[in-house]
């Protein structure tokens, strides 16, 4: 593998609701074919550099360029997004779902949507609706919609939470192997621990502002 | 009891041909409304069967609401289905009649509109019963019951003044009506309810065995040690 | 213990003041009745002597349209974090919830009412020909057999899907003797006529369907 | 890529699928036009020859209300796991999910129509005394100017706090134009004059409306 | 101290959702003045079982018995319930919040609410919504809110979810000072690790059924 190039560059992002400052200067470059993992105390601000890395929310100033483009609708083809929500239609079967997610990046192939599924361990052939999934199964079918466009770089918010241990830990290694394929993949989490293994930087946020970022979680979890 | 089924069920089919020939042939031909009177043997015992339904449905609600037996959520179940049905066929029956008859298909008369009313309610009942989820389905729907029920004779003294159109009551009303008619009017009625307990009957069965084979599930599960097959 | 009634009057009184911190509500209930009376006049040339006539029907049914509205809310703000949750599991009696509720909503809607008719009386140039003060008990009869069922019907469609729909759904069909009678009470006053009748039916309808109410209600509550 | 009209194509047959899957929006929505219908009947004394004159108004009235009802629920699919975060970060078109979300509730409302308009003409004991064809195109420009408001707007309310009430709100007072149309269309068809003048109304109304809608869409689709 | 006597006993409770049994037949006795954290996978049945005991729910058959009493409302009194969500008036101050509830309870004191406040580590003073708290302070709230009737037994649902390590940690140190004033406490959960030092002790749930309990968190945690 050559040395990865900055994927996401992000200079100087505020954002503001009303009065309070949500974001209050995050100035950032990201590597690509690496797992960041977010962390932070409550109301620090991940969700919302998420949203706005996704471009579902429009900065109060500053600048994000995610993979040299100042616009996100131009890239959007290349990133998957995950929310704490599923993002998925509860009515319809997990293949139904993807199929028409599928048709949204213009992509109409069945046969790949199945493969997909089986990518993060489900069965293609589950008729159930979405809605009847339990936790871990519809989290993993929310993981499938994030990667089925084959994105360069994934964004996931708090896949872990609410998730029992053992699907969490598979989960993670999943992530792992689509770093390995050379994917760039932030992920916002309350359980550092989790990726202990498996995140390449860990970047520690604090009252809207990224304060640390190390390879080591050990040093990190004893200074906060 | 299972065995009796079978059989009541050739009776009620025999009762209803004879009924069917009574009313079609042997009846005595209305002279001012001519053949379409004969409308008449339908329309009338579907009315009496529909308000005996409805009114099993409330007391079989009153006895979930009391007692909490499953067996009354059932038959309250299965009463407010076939009433709906029979109430329906009330309204259809009537404007059929009524287009050559009165000229019109609808008119705000107090019987038509207390029957309009009281389908609106077991058919909201039967919405409430699909639309509730988990499994206080019975308790919601019989607190409706309830409730409807006692709108009924709201429903009756809100629309006395309604000018009527509509012939008054054969039972203890005047009583003009020829004698052959009224022999007539009774087995209908008779092969009527007959026909509504035995399809009542053969729901309340099916939702029992529904039931039943839910629980069956359910036990499965709980001795399957993997819990449900999910 | 507080009794019964004093939790009814904490609950009523912490809904107003909810409701007066806000405004929202009643903001948007007030355009909504000022649009409701708009929209009629529009459809219904309100100078024609035929709208003039059906006026007291307009009225009803403008107000029945806006308690639905109005009646949905209700609870949405016990529901929202599973507050009712909190209820349940305190010592307090259903009724008085119950209560405080059917009051709430019985000022709200009576506010509403009390607004929405010098719009009409403009709109349409209505005028009694006999004393109309009897109208004030037709419309406090009328809109407490409204309200009443409503709160309950909108308890009760809580648990079901599709909330919204739901509730008038199940409200109209009982509610159709009350509103007659509000009708026809309506139309008599204003044409100069007698309508102890209907009031007598209003006020025995309250009667029965409050006392049935209040006896069903904790069912309704605590099935979850 | 899919084109837009492809992906509008696939996003409204899902709709309709899973509305047909489930039946129970269009169940509940049948019974609540007849109620709707019964309820005016109760109001306007039908026979009277008063009510008569003035069911051309009635009707759009009722049409109106259902609709917003109906309206209401658009979007509800969309936002319930936040679904429509998922349509934001692909690449398909806004304005294609809006002209689906359109088509499916011209659709919806169309049928309510056809459901209640005979319930109309059997209560009311309508007869047109010119041709009456001219209704049909009157429904439909009618219908589409309520349909594509309103569709709009229930976007916008999803922003809102208390969003069911602010729907009508918003929709109301621009619908009134139309609304007025509607109403002088139908009863110069019913009274057999001609409409002609309304008809071209409706239809510019239509125009100007459905380019606006489909040029701002985009906005409030990504405003947050 | 003396020997902890049973507080809760349930018998062969099962719990079943249509064809689903969510609880497969509980059978356990619980002594007081402990900690009892329950884990398990999703869908075990934790937060079934945790409404049961509340009175939220009602089994399908079986027993729950509370300080002896067979109805939950006899002992209501004595119970503090805190689910996942806020349980909350999120238009309200924490202050109010508990002063409503309180009312409740039958307690006029406000002063005493200022207290309970106090000792989650809130500041009585605050004026703003609780809506406008962070994560974490909300949680907080919330433990105020069930520990406001000085209940003998507390049940808590994924106190921790959400919440960030640092709140976490001190909301168990806030709960194991509460155990040792003599409470029994339930906390579900999947972060068993931040119990492992205050738990008394752990209980695995799978399938709906309880099937093992023990001191030891690392043996559990290794087997399972
Ligand atoms: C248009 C809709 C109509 C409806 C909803 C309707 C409804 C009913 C109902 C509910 C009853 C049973 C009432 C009772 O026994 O208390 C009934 C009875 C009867 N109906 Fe109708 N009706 C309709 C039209 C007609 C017409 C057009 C005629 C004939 C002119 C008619 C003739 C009768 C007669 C003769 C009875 C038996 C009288 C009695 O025993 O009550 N109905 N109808
Ligand atoms: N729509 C909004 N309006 C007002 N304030 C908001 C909004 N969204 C977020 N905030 C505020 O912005 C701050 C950061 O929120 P954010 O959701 O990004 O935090 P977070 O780091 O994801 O926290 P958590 O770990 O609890 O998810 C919080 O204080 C929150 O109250
Ligand atoms: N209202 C309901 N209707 C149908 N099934 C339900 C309902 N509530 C819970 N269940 C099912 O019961 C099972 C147990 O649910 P429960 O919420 O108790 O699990 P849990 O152990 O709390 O899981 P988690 O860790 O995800 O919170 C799940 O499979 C769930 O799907
Ligand atoms: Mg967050
Ligand atoms: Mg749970």
């Amino acid at each position: 593998m050559t040395a990865p190039a900055p994927v996401i560059i992000v200079s100087n992002l505020i954002k503001q609701f009303g009065r309070f400052a949500a974001l209050r200067g995050v100035t950032a470059e990201f590597s690509g074919g690496k797992i960041f993992a977010i962390l932070g105390d409550n109301g620090a601000g991940k969700t919302t550099l998420l949203r706005t890395l996704a471009g579902l929310s429009q900065p109060s100033s500053g600048e994000v360029k995610i993979f040299g483009a100042k616009k996100f609708c131009d890239v959007c083809q290349q990133v998957g997004y995950m929310a704490h929500p599923s993002l998925l239609y509860d009515e319809m079967s997990g293949m139904e779902n993807l199929a028409y997610f599928a048709r949204l990046y213009g992509i109409t192939d069945i046969e790949y949507c199945a493969e997909v599924i089986r990518a993060v361990g489900l069965d293609p052939g589950l008729v159930r609706p979405v809605g009847q999934y339990s936790q871990g199964m519809r989290q993993r079918m929310s993981l499938a919609r994030a990667l089925l466009n084959d994105p360069k770089l994934l964004l996931l918010d708090e896949p872990f939470s609410n998730v029992d241990l053992h699907s969490a830990t598979e989960m993670v290694r999943l992530l792992a192997g689509t770093r390995d394929q050379g994917k760039t993949i932030f992920i916002v989490t309350h359980q550092a621990s989790l990726l202990e293994g498996a995140a390449d930087e860990f970047v520690w946020m604090e009252y809207g502002k990224i304060v640390e970022r190390t390879r080591d979680l050990k040093r990190l979890e004893a200074a906060r | 009891m299972k065995k009796a089924f079978p059989i009541l069920a050739v009776l009620t089919a025999i009762l209803l041909s004879y009924a069917l020939y009574l009313a079609l042939v042997w009846a005595p031909t209305e002279q001012t409304m001519g053949n379409v009177q004969r409308i008449f043997y339908y329309h009338v015992p579907s009315a009496w069967t529909a308000f005996i339904l409805f009114f099993i449905n409330f007391v079989a609600s009153l006895v979930y609401l009391i007692k909490r037996r499953p067996a009354a959520d059932i038959i309250a179940l299965v009463t407010a289905e076939v009433g709906v049905v029979f109430c329906t066929v009330v309204l259809i029956t009537g404007p059929i009649w009524a287009r050559p008859v009165w000229g019109i298909w609808w008119t705000w008369d107090m019987r038509l509109t207390s029957t309009l009313v009281l389908w609106l309610i077991y058919v909201s009942y039967l919405f409430l019963r699909r639309f509730s989820s988990g499994g206080q389905t019975p308790l919601l729907a019989a607190a409706l019951a309830v409730l409807g029920a006692l709108c009924v004779p709201f429903v009756y003294f809100s629309i006395w003044f309604f000018r009527t159109q509509h012939p008054q009551p054969v039972m203890g009303g005047g009583g003009s009506i020829d004698p052959r008619m009224l022999h007539v009017l009774l087995i209908n009625w008779l092969a009527f309810s007959c026909f509504a307990f035995l399809v009542c009957w053969a729901r309340y069965r099916l939702e029992k065995l529904q039931r039943d084979v839910d629980e069956a599930h359910a036990m499965e599960s709980l001795l399957n040690p993997r819990g449900s097959v999910r | 213990m507080t009794p019964p009634s004093g939790i009814t009057r904490v609950t009523l009184l912490k809904d107003l003041r909810l409701e007066w911190r806000s405004k929202d509500a009643i903001n948007s209930m007030l355009f909504f009745s000022l649009l409701v009376v708009v929209v009629f006049s529009f459809s219904f040339d309100p100078s024609a002597e035929e709208s003039r006539q059906i006026a007291g029907g307009l009225v009803w049914v403008a107000f029945l349209f806006a308690a639905v509205v109005a009646l949905n809310q209700t609870w949405a703000r016990e529901i929202r974090n599973q507050v009712l949750d909190a209820y349940r599991v305190s010592p307090a009696p259903a009724n008085a919830l119950f209560m405080a509720k059917t009051l709430g909503n019985f000022i709200f809607v009576s506010v509403l009412e009390a607004l929405m008719t010098p719009l009409f009386i403009v709109f349409y140039r209505l005028r009694a020909l006999g004393p109309s003060w009897p109208l004030l008990l037709v419309a406090a009869l009328g809109t407490w057999a409204l309200v009443v069922n409503g709160t309950f019907f909108a308890a009760m469609s809580l648990r079901t899907r599709s909330r919204e729909i739901m509730l008038p759904l199940l409200l109209f069909p009982i509610s159709i003797p009350a509103l007659l009678a509000m009708v026809q009470a309506t139309t008599a006053i204003l044409n100069g006529e007698g309508a102890r009748f209907w009031i007598v039916l209003l006020a025995t309808y309250d009667l029965v369907f409050t006392t049935v109410c209040l006896l069903l209600f904790e069912t309704i509550l605590n099935a979850e």
